[in-house]
């Protein structure tokens, strides 16, 4: 099989959008439909300072690449979660790639600053480990963008990841998670914007990028996330894919161009304002992450301290 | 041909060359969709060819998360 | 495994409810649970006269024998298609199943009616069979229902049938169908009032009734049917089934309580008028029955003659 724009030997099929390119060309095209999603979905400018939550993986790793070759202000934020071996062979990887592009990696660890890991904060709570370390993430996402003063939050969601979100989402009918599913979350009430550049492109380009340009990224997965729910959704929407290609990403699309704004105006948004401890938004009294740490022992002091409250 | 998988779990197989990579994913029942072929620092596509004495990775680029 | 409710040996196990009946108790949840669709729904009365579509496959069979045992007034309505030997065995279905009960079971012959079959249909324009099949049947049920001044159309759908279509037009957001899937159209503009009483019951569960209950029902599929998209997505639902038992139902009950009003009110109604050559309702000026039979060069006489318009 040959490039579709140069003839030359191809290094990869793309049945959906029925063509092949060799390395040069993919790497072209991947870049481009990135760069047509930061455009298509107004995300950001070459002003802005991003945040990319980088966990050591293909897409983060990727993502946080092509923002820095397209020009952009791009630091990246590892959180530790102390999830022992994982955490430390992702940790070493999100490093490495920063120390060879000179780039500001920014580091979190769940143990220093509340003396806690997630396989600890599982334990004690008796509750899946992803339910913990999901929460745990996303709250230090925005606490750590909020203390760096970024404007925007990237993460490297990918076509595969969306579209698996929202076929559970639509499974269940969870019309408040489809109403927040969004390749943009415009900053409101203490929330940064969040943004996920990646979501044209599926699990399998990400990868591919990652390989053709030499990324180094954990090819092992989160002990944690074994057997999940996503893993299912996905595998489907693979085979659905196989018979008719193009259909993951007129699933996903379609929802962002049509879906999404019928089920917008039929969901309530809730009230959101300060958590009572930690100051970070909520829509509770105290956030879910404070009423998760002090179910598991971690004072009131040390959670106001961490994120910066007198 | 060697055959190295390392996700889910470390595994490989051995096959006998020259075969097609789309043969190679059949018999391993890997959806084309999800799968990367690598060779060194680059790809296959699924109608090359790999050669008895070579070795390649399969892996699936499906991920938690 | 044993009857959940008597402990005999049980003939039909239900993963998704947790449980196993012996014959007597499947068919008495069986239908229990059309008696609720009915219910739920408001579809319909035990004065209301009912048309059922039968095609002598098990759906409708075994819809019209459920409602005649419910009790209610219930008469079937054969549309013969001229496909071939499918449709001669399937209409033999229809005629003992209704000669062994003394129920009505009217006949309308594409043939006899306009000179043409769905296969010279499907020749002539290019089309795929189906598209022209189920143009006509939808066209000549409404007409046959109107022509006996039927109360309720009902058809054989089932659960699988409904998850399966809505499925379909998630993965394509086809809105406007999303706001017209409904197990009841009420009746407007010259359309009568539709239901679907088998939409809470699994193509599983209504093959076993049948077959429990000796319905000789026609067990080939119509040879046009034969690969199309919507085996793929019953498989896939199915697959998700055998991983989480009560997910198609979940999906299609969810969006029927649920999703399905947060769409409506995006979406906006075409308006509706009589065809200009038959007098049935349609959005254009010619109804597309009319317009596929004028193109296949039925004339305009024979259209008006056979919708008794003079
Ligand atoms: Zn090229
Ligand atoms: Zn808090
Ligand atoms: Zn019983
Ligand atoms: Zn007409």
């Amino acid at each position: 099989r040959l490039c579709k724009v140069c003839k030359a030997k191809a290094v990869i099929e793309l049945p959906q959008h029925n063509t092949a390119f060799c390395r040069e060309h993919f790497l072209a095209y991947f870049e481009n439909q990135v760069r047509r999603a930061i455009q298509d979905f107004r995300m950001f400018t070459t002003e802005d300072r991003i945040l990319v939550a980088v966990s050591g993986g293909k897409d983060s790793l990727v993502l946080w690449e092509v923002l820095l070759r397209l020009g952009y202000r791009a630091d990246g934020l590892y959180i530790d979660l102390g999830i022992g071996d994982y955490s430390a062979a992702s940790r070493e990887k999100a490093e490495a790639f920063a120390a060879a592009r000179g780039a500001t990696l920014r580091i979190v660890s769940l143990k220093e600053q509340y003396d806690v890991t997630v396989p600890e904060l599982a334990r004690s709570l008796r509750r899946p480990a992803c339910s913990g370390c999901g929460l745990a993430k996303r709250y230090l996402f925005n606490l750590e963008a909020e203390k760096g003063e970024y404007d925007v939050l990237a993460t490297g969601h990918n076509l595969d990841d969306e579209a698996a979100t929202l076929f559970g989402n639509v499974l269940h009918w969870n019309l408040e998670a489809l109403r927040r599913q969004s390749p943009v979350l415009e900053a409101e009430n203490g929330f940064r914007r969040k943004v996920k550049p990646l979501i044209r492109l599926t699990e399998r380009e990400t990868a591919a990028y990652a390989i053709l340009t030499g990324i180094d990224y954990i090819v092992e997965e989160c002990p944690h996330a074994v057997g999940a729910r996503s893993h299912l959704y996905k595998e489907l929407l693979n085979q659905l894919e196989l018979h008719s290609p193009g259909a993951k990403r007129q699933f996903l699309l379609g929802f962002y161009e049509r879906g999404r704004a019928a089920i917008e105006g039929a969901t309530e948004r809730p009230e959101v304002r300060p958590c009572k401890v930690c100051g970070q938004p909520t829509v509770a009294e105290v956030c879910s992450f404070c009423r998760m740490m002090q179910r598991v022992g971690v004072d009131e002091v040390r959670l106001m301290t961490a994120a910066g409250v007198e | 041909m060697r055959v190295i998988m390392r996700i889910p779990e470390k595994k490989e197989f051995t096959f006998s060359g020259p075969k097609k990579v789309r043969e190679i994913l059949r018999e391993l029942k890997m959806n084309p969709e999800a799968t990367l072929v690598i060779k060194g620092n680059t790809l296959l596509t699924l109608d090359d060819v790999v050669e008895d004495g070579e070795e390649i990775e399969v892996r699936s680029a499906i991920s938690g998360g």
